[in-house]
């Protein structure tokens, strides 16, 4: 658990200390599943994820659309809203919440 | 330096909890990069499944245009039918299975100009059926030509000024008309689309649900929206956003609905009131009551007759 | 709706006898001011009958002397010259009412904090002022009237503004005496900075457990309707009759919320608790604390991954058995009529941030006095350990570290917080209670412990082993194992102090609310230079405002502790309580009288009326204006504005100032600075450099007007016809004006003026213009020096070119 | 109330028997618009459908009435409208999507004078041409010619059985005169009218298809609710269903949609043959003119001229082959018709030249007379 | 053997039932074919009507009326326009309150005071009935029988009084007529 990313910017800067029951505090955890070959870049899921979990990758699919990805570094900050599956109007993507 | 091609096969090997409603040897699907439509039909599979409809209860059907495709995509009974008669038909359905649960799934040029005249009655009837209609302001799959929704101002390929015609205000049409359920969500609002779709799934008579779409080809080039992205961007606000481009307004009156450019879109819960349908009008006024409509003789006579 | 007390007044033919009366006010006046020979002066002067010098014109002797001359002598008109109106003008209002006059027929002249207190060093120069300003009081005084009050219902309701333990009391009280109360706090949860602290001093009370009682009892009480996330969005209206506007932000969150707290368990998202000072996590959908009232639980807007209307995550909504979670809720807007308001908004806490020496936010286990309530607090986020945040083991030597960010001029604030020595010393009570082993230093300034039981708590703290070291650190700095090292210098023992601890209290000081502005603005409030609320009199009218039907209760007014936060708001009360318990209040006779065979219909009034007191009757041609009096303010605008001397304002009519002007210029105009102040601020202002003693020239002469937008542009022409070398014209700061907007009046005016002198060849520095705050006692003199700077260069050429610009006014 | 199956000998005029025909045949869902001269169907079927369990609704127009009968129908009710000329018209575009998601119905269409509104009240039979080509594109239909209020009633029943089994919508092309003639109708008991239903799928759903037919053409239907989860377009599909917008689908399907038809034309058609066995001169009439010129062929004969009547029960599919049989052992054909010449262009395509073939055209308004094709037998007798 | 009748009048007096009960009682009760086809305007009420009755051993076959053997005239506008029908062998069935008919025409033509009679009987609509009563009894096409038959079985349950007596009044009136016509 980083704080630093837990907490929004404006909250930070006055309640500066890492709470101390922070490790014992639940989050749910999602992971994204993207079927690249539907995927047509649109971007809606990049846009409205609230955690800012996916970005445009380099790579083509068939059609020559740049696929959705998952962050570097930011695998875990997914929270499995699901807000990205019910906005993907391609079905490309979705989210598995993960257990545990 | 190229990129490197993809075409992951482990992606075919995922499988969307939205598939198995699909029938996804269609998919991806025929919608541009950045169209609503997809998410529409995402809300209605998610809210049939959260109003707990029984898959061979579910019939849709829709007209013609690009939303007229979303029937097909659905792994379930589905009828894309004729321009603008997606209303009538889906009416045969429910009258002749009352049990099923008809939704249609149309575009606001399919229901509201060529159709028009199908969806006031069936509104004024109170048939009990489910009208979904995705409205993007234009004719996307002709091309971009202005429709009955077009907002006054607004470019298209046949309004190249602007458009100049007054613009439906479709909750206050459907409100006025008799429809019992009446709302508007933007494909932004997908979980409250759905569950407005999965309320007016369960609603007894005719429900309307208006859905604003981002058509990023026929609509925001032409009005220099820019893309998909952009329109739905439109639909966002933020709490401290002035005017806001959303406002929420349960139960409130449909008639400032209207949608002007440069104003906020009026979303919400219009209408939910209760009236007896069609058929229940029909099965208190007229004299039989029963559940087949054949009697024993011609079922065996049709029975009889199977290949 | 106003009603009248009796038929309207006669006006009355005879002669002015006047009697004036120069008080000495002890040495007050007389120390600088000849008294005598102003009363010799003011003898001669037109109308007077009779005229003397007396100790204390306020005691009981002096208003006896007023009754008994005005019946002897058969006085019709009062002038006493003595201290500013704003104090005592009701007291010898009352006294000549006694003896039978009408009340409006008494002037004052400020011979005190306009005169001797401000030119203390310069008794020529003040016996002079102070003779003008009673030759101004007396030309004034012939022309007064009788005048009638009005009388307007009071509403019988209240609106108390903040939820801390000082809103509360008020809300109580007022509500056990029977009244409607509406509680508006911004925060989710009522219950203020009381509820966060561990025990109270000096009784050792534990806090919550105090106040929790009195949370549910508001909560429940039938009489007071709380409204949480709330703010006050607009105020309106005047005493007894306030329109206000609250927002209240949705909570999301409706109220059939069993608090059951499974929502937050599955909230994706985690923020540090305010309440526990960020030292524990709480969720983006949350109760505040336990005992919260109301209990529900809140989403917070910023933090909820849901932005705007759209729902990303809806998984508090899921888990939420009582189908209590709606994102469709929205702010609501509420109106309320109420006839009283109690500002109890409270104060903040400074940040140690800015003094970077104490090394706050580098250095883990340095830590404030707010934290170490949370921190010591059985419910707090270590069950009450005292622990250290590098190693989560307790400290074996702590130091607290008084005043910071109180009494320093540069660092933080210039005022003594108040409660910051005794929290810290009822702090180091209870480690010692749970901890008797801990090594305690208290570093301080002075120790004060000047309240009711507070001496002994601190004796009992130094019996306790306790060490008080005189001199605050220059420096904390951090050693092996987050232990800190505390240099400074002990100034009764003058040697250099360097001593180590495991752990650094900052003892933090009390701060004005970040956005008290807002509502210093919307009540129209004023601000003591601390940045507090002002009340009415610092003796006298302690919980009152300025504003009439406004009180003050608790931080808001100024640091202080629990016990004095209830005390004042039992005073907010009681003061709310006797505005209302008596129903009804008189307004004073401020309104205008149209003159309507001179009144052109020509609607400029109307315009500029900020209470759209005036009203059209009549079509075309016959169109007139009418007064509605129970929306007049009685700022006088209006009779500024019209051009066709239609509008008389009782008790401020054109004739009397005019005279007041003339008086003033009588003798030396070109030395003179012609000053115009409105009541509520820059006269206050100047009251406020007196009571101060701050010394400026005393070449200025004011002239008091309810708003500085009654002042017409031809008085300021007259002044210049009289032969004033500057005129000055002020008002509360725009967007301050007790009357909405008739400042922005003023300004046009002023600036059309300034045009008018640059055709006319004035020069336009001779008309000033400049706002000040009753707050604003030194900038009022330094301006005054610097206007009255102006006015040594103004040469008689320019003086002569101005009067026979103007001769005809 | 009465039952779905009037037995017995009624008087009524022709659009209550076809009324009583179609819920004779099943029909329990009808959708329709009132026009003259259609009207009294609409009227008896809002009247008699509610007592034997069947749904009624009077929609906002022809299109939504054909629309709502083939929404019936893919429900699983055996469904019919009725309608005259404008109507019919409106009707062209949902009577194609019926036969590209070969949904089973019935549509009578009244005949009345036209173009446009015409002669509402008054006999026509100007619609002949319509109901084979009226909707674009290419597709066969089945439309039926009763000359009598009985044949009303039977075509009816023959119209559903033909629709369901062919999974088509099947035209009764009446006319006004037949609609509003009142004769007597025996209606048999109801074990003796013969029906038949749809082909239904045999397999379990996961190994249906749902546009793969049989050796006979005709895919088996599965209805909505079936649990078979259909997919319907009117677009050009493949056998899933699937839109298929390219040369392959539309030669795969539509040549069927037409061949389904002529497969089976020999069961299809029906027509009707008097005095025909020695004839030269053959009258081949339909519908209501056919009985007009019967007088024709009577009086023709006692003028010596051997004339014979062949009358169309089945406009569509034509009797071509039969015509073609006839053209090589008669002298002349005489074809009249309330229209300006349409059977009789079927007539001259299936001759071929090999004999004259005489056009008779009445303009509609009232019945043809008898003399003008009396005469006209008599001229290409010689 | 084809025969042909014409009902004429005005829409309202029961022209087409008159009509359709002819035919009824010649098809059902009568054992024969027999084909009722109409004519009338636009207008709902008052407009000319006509209802033609062919009846034949065999099929009918030309459905219309070309020359009627009979003919009932129930109003003057009706009488002008049927007239050309209206020649030697004809028999006339006419209200004579409501028709004058011309002489030399060469039909015959027995006057009903059917509008009377059905005022007498309390109702003026069973006029019609009245008329199909004289039919009955001047024209041997379809026996007396058949056409009461026909008449009962069509009309409402709770008329077949009123309808029975007016067809007979009707039947009675016309006999006597057609005597004096004998005589």
């Amino acid at each position: 658990m980083v704080l630093e990313k837990a907490l929004p910017e404006q909250t930070h800067a006055r309640y500066w200390r890492k709470p101390l029951d922070i490790d014992s505090q639940k989050i749910p955890r999602g992971k994204v599943h993207i079927i690249d070959v539907r995927c047509k870049e649109c971007g809606f899921c990049i846009e409205f994820c609230p955690k800012d979990v996916l970005e445009k990758s380099d790579k083509y699919n068939r059609k020559g659309y740049n696929v959705v990805r998952v962050v570097k570094g930011r695998e875990d900050m997914c929270v499995a809203c699901k807000h990205c599956e019910d906005i993907c109007p391609e079905f490309a993507l979705w989210i598995e919440e993960v257990k545990g | 330096m190229s990129a490197p091609f993809v075409d992951k096969l482990e992606g075919l090997e995922d499988v969307h909890p939205a598939d198995k409603w699909l029938r996804t040897d269609m998919l991806p699907h025929i919608w541009c990069p950045g169209c609503g439509l997809g998410i529409v039909l995402n809300a209605y599979i998610k809210a049939a499944e959260k109003a707990q409809i029984p898959r061979e209860k579910r019939v849709v059907v829709s007209g013609i245009g690009c939303s007229g495709r979303a029937a097909g995509y659905l792994n379930q009974d589905s009828y894309h039918t004729t321009h603008g008669r997606s209303i009538a038909f889906a009416t045969g359905i429910k009258i002749a299975r009352p049990d099923l649960n008809v939704a249609v799934i149309s575009g606001d040029g399919d229901l509201f100009a060529i159709g028009g005249n199908h969806f006031i009655h069936a509104a004024r009837r109170n048939m009990d059926i489910k009208v979904i209609c995705v409205n993007n302001f234009n004719y996307g799959m002709t091309g971009g030509q202005g429709g009955p929704t077009t907002p006054i101002g607004a470019k298209t390929t046949t309004t190249p000024y602007g458009g100049f015609e007054h613009p439906f205000n479709l909750p206050w049409l459907a409100a006025t008309c008799g429809a019992v359920y009446v709302a508007r969500w933007t494909t932004l609002d997908s979980r409250r689309l759905r569950d407005s779709i999965a309320e007016a799934l369960t609603k007894k008579g005719f429900a309307f649900v208006e859905v604003i779409s981002p058509c990023p080809i026929g609509f925001g080039r032409p009005n220099k929206i820019g893309s998909g992205l952009d329109e739905m961007k439109m639909y966002m606000d933020k709490w401290d956003l002035k005017p806001p481009n959303w406002i929420t307004q349960e139960g409130s009156n449909p008639r400032e609905a209207d949608i002007t450019l440069g104003k906020p879109i009026v979303v919400g819960k219009f209408v939910d009131i209760d009236k007896p349908t069609f058929l229940d009008l029909y099965w208190k006024i007229l004299p039989h009551k029963e559940e087949t409509p054949l009697n024993d003789v011609e079922k065996k006579q049709v029975a009889g007759a199977k290949a | 709706m106003a009603t009248e007390e009796a038929a309207p007044p006669k006006p009355k033919k005879e002669e002015p006898r006047v009697g004036v009366y120069i008080c000495h006010c002890g040495l007050n006046i007389a120390g600088s001011v000849d008294v005598v020979e102003v009363a010799r002066v003011a003898e001669k002067f037109p109308g007077v009958v009779v005229s003397k010098d007396y100790r204390y014109m306020c005691s009981d002797p002096g208003q006896e002397l007023l009754k008994k001359d005005i019946k002897e002598n058969n006085l019709n008109r009062i002038v006493v010259a003595s201290c500013t109106p704003r104090l005592h003008e009701p007291t010898f209002r009352a006294a000549i009412q006694e003896a039978g006059l009408n009340k409006y027929l008494f002037e004052m002249a400020n011979i005190r904090e306009h005169c001797s207190w401000v030119h203390l060093r310069d008794r020529e120069g003040a016996t002079a002022k102070a003779i003008d300003l009673v030759k101004m009081a007396v030309s004034r005084a012939v022309l007064l009237e009788e005048q009638v009050e009005q009388k307007v219902p009071v509403i019988r309701r209240t609106l108390v503004i903040g939820g801390g333990v000082a809103g509360i009391q008020s809300a109580l009280d007022l509500a056990d005496a029977g009244y409607q109360v509406y509680m508006v706090e911004k925060n989710p949860s009522i219950g203020g900075r009381m509820a966060q602290i561990d025990k109270t001093f000096p009784t050792m009370d534990c806090s919550i457990c105090i106040l929790a009682p009195k949370m549910s009892e508001a909560g429940r009480h039938p009489l007071i309707e709380i409204m949480t996330n709330s703010e006050v969005k607009s105020v309106t209206g005047y005493v007894g009759n306030f329109q206000v506007e609250i927002l209240e932000k949705a909570r999301m969150v409706k109220d059939t919320c069993t608090a059951c707290g499974d929502c937050s368990k599955v909230c994706p998202v985690i923020a540090p608790n305010e309440f526990d000072m960020g030292l524990a996590a709480r969720k983006a959908i949350y109760q505040p604390f336990a005992q919260a009232v109301p209990p529900t639980y809140i989403i917070d807007r910023n933090l909820c991954l849901n932005k705007g209307h759209v729902i990303a995550c809806e998984r508090c909504v899921e888990a939420c058995l009582a189908k209590s979670i709606d994102f469709s809720l929205t702010d609501k807007t509420t109106r309320l009529d109420v006839g009283t308001i109690v500002v109890a908004t409270g104060a903040t806490t400074f940040d140690p941030t800015k003094l970077a020496e104490f090394g706050y936010r580098k250095f883990p286990n340095v830590i404030t006095t707010l934290e170490f309530e949370r921190l010591i607090n059985a419910g707090g986020p270590t069950r009450g350990h005292l622990v250290r945040f590098t190693d989560f083991k307790e400290p074996e030597r702590v130091a607290f570290v008084q005043c910071i960010g109180s009494r320093s001029e540069n660092r933080g604030n210039p005022y003594c917080s108040n409660i910051c020595c005794m929290e810290t010393i009822k702090d180091s009570l209870l480690i010692k209670e749970h901890w008797p082993d801990v090594a305690i230093d208290v570093y301080y300034m002075d120790i004060r412990a000047f309240g009711k039981g507070f001496e002994d708590l601190y004796k009992r703290a130094k019996a306790e082993g306790i060490r008080f070291i005189r001199g605050i650190p220059a420096e904390v700095r951090e050693t092996n194992g987050g232990d800190l090292k505390v240099i400074g210098e002990n100034t009764l023992m003058q040697r250099v102090y360097d001593e180590t601890y495991g752990m650094v209290i900052l003892s933090i000081g009390l701060e004005p609310q970040e956005d008290s502005n807002v509502i210093q603005r919307l009540l129209v409030l004023n601000k003591t230079a601390d940045g507090f609320f002002m009340e009415s009199h610092p003796k006298l009218l302690p919980v009152d405002t300025p504003t009439k039907g406004v009180f003050l209760a608790g931080c808001a007014e100024s640091p202080k502790d629990i016990k004095d936060s209830v005390t004042q708001a039992c005073a907010a009360a009681s003061r709310a309580n006797i505005l209302m318990a008596r129903g009804e209040i008189s307004v004073e006779a401020l309104t205008p009288i149209i003159e309507l065979d001179k009144c052109t219909g020509c609607g400029l009034c109307v315009k500029v009326c900020p209470f759209n007191a005036l009203q059209f009757v009549g079509e075309g041609k016959g169109r007139k204006v009418q007064v509605i009096e129970a929306a007049c303010a009685g700022c006088g605008t209006c009779g500024a504005e019209c051009m066709f001397g239609a509008i008389t304002n009782k008790h401020y009519t054109d004739a009397q100032i005019l005279a007041q002007i003339d008086a003033a210029l009588e003798v030396g105009a070109e030395k003179k600075v012609m000053a115009f102040c409105c009541n509520w601020c820059s006269y206050a202002g100047a009251d406020f450099a007196g009571v101060s003693r701050m010394q400026y020239a005393p070449d200025v002469r004011i002239v008091r007007t309810m708003c500085s937008g009654r002042i017409a542009p031809k008085f300021i022409r007259r002044a210049f016809a009289k032969g004033a070398a500057v005129v000055l014209v002020s008002g509360c700061h725009l967007g301050d004006c007790h009357y909405i907007n008739a400042n922005h009046q003023t300004k046009k005016r002023v600036e059309k003026m300034w045009a008018e002198l640059d055709r006319k060849g004035v020069r336009k520095e001779r008309l000033q213009l400049d706002w000040f705050t009753a707050a604003e006692g030194q900038k009022f003199a330094d301006r005054i020096n610097e206007i009255c700077g102006i006015a040594t260069t103004v040469t008689a050429e320019e003086i002569q070119k101005a009067v026979a610009a103007y001769k005809e006014n | 109330m009465r039952g779905a199956v009037l037995t017995g000998a009624h008087f009524m005029n022709g659009d209550i028997a076809a009324a009583e025909g179609a819920i004779a045949a099943g029909c329990r869902f009808f959708a329709g618009y009132p026009i003259t001269p259609a009207t009294e169907v609409t009227e008896r079927m809002a009247e008699r459908l509610p007592e034997v369990n069947g749904r009624y609704i009077q929609m906002e127009d022809e299109i939504g009435s054909m629309a709502a009968i083939l929404g019936a129908s893919a429900a699983g009710m055996k469904s019919m409208t009725s309608t005259s000329g404008p109507g019919f018209s409106l009707m062209m575009e949902n009577i194609g999507l019926g036969a590209m998601m070969e949904i089973p119905c019935v549509v009578l269409d009244v005949q009345r004078g036209g173009p446009s509104t015409g002669l509402p009240t008054l006999v026509a039979q100007q619609d002949m041409m319509q109901a084979r080509w009226g909707s674009h594109g290419d597709y066969a239909l089945v439309a039926y010619c009763p000359n009598s209020p009985q044949e009303m009633f039977n075509l009816a029943i023959q119209a559903f059985n033909t629709a369901e089994k062919y999974r088509i919508p099947a035209l009764i092309m009446a006319d006004e005169s037949i609609g509003h003639m009142t004769e007597k109708v025996v209606i048999p008991e109801q074990g003796a009218i013969h029906l038949v239903g749809r082909k239904k799928p045999t397999v379990p759903p996961e190994q249906y298809v749902p546009f793969r037919p049989d050796e006979d053409l005709i895919p088996p239907m599965a209805l909505a609710g079936e649990g078979y989860f259909v997919r319907m377009t009117g677009l050009t599909h493949d056998e899933y269903g699937r839109p298929a917008i390219n040369l392959d689908a539309q030669t795969k399907l539509i040549p069927r949609l037409t061949e389904k038809i002529h497969k089976h034309a020999s069961d299809i058609i029906e027509y009707e043959e008097m005095q025909m066995e020695d004839a030269d001169v053959v009258v081949v009439a339909y519908g209501i003119t056919s009985r007009c010129v019967r007088r024709s062929v009577e009086l023709a004969r006692k003028d010596g001229v051997r004339a014979g009547l062949f009358r169309l029960i089945t406009a569509w599919p034509f009797p071509e082959k039969k015509v073609k049989e006839l053209a090589s052992r008669v002298k002349a054909f005489v074809v009249p018709e309330i229209n300006l010449g349409q059977m009789v262009l079927e007539v001259e395509r299936a001759v071929a030249g090999r004999v004259p073939v005489r056009s008779v055209t009445y303009h509609g308004g009232g019945l043809p007379s008898p003399e003008l094709t009396y005469k006209t037998i008599i001229e290409v007798a010689k | 053997m084809r025969k042909e009748i014409r009902f004429t009048g005005f829409g309202g007096q029961g022209i087409i039932l008159s009509g359709f009960i002819y035919g009824k009682a010649a098809a059902i009760f009568g054992g024969k074919n027999a084909t009722m086809t109409q004519s009338y305007g636009p207008e709902a009420r008052g407009g000319a009507c006509s209802s033609d009755v062919v009846i034949e051993d065999g099929p009918v076959s030309f459905p219309e009326v070309t020359a009627p053997e009979i003919m009932v005239v129930m109003s003057r506008d009706a009488y002008n326009t049927h007239k050309k029908l209206i020649r030697k062998g004809v028999r006339v069935f006419y209200d004579q309150d409501l028709v004058q008919v011309e002489e030399g025409l060469g039909a015959e033509f027995i006057p009903i005071p059917s509008l009377k009679i059905a005022e007498g009987l309390g109702k003026k609509i069973v006029a019609n009935i009245v008329m199909l009563g004289a039919l009955a009894a001047g024209s041997d096409m379809v026996p007396k029988d058949a056409v009461k038959q026909a008449i009962l079985s069509t009309v409402p349950p709770a008329t077949k009084e009123l309808n029975e007596k007016a067809f007979e009044a009707g039947y009675a009136q016309a006999k006597q007529v057609l005597e004096k016509i004998k005589a």
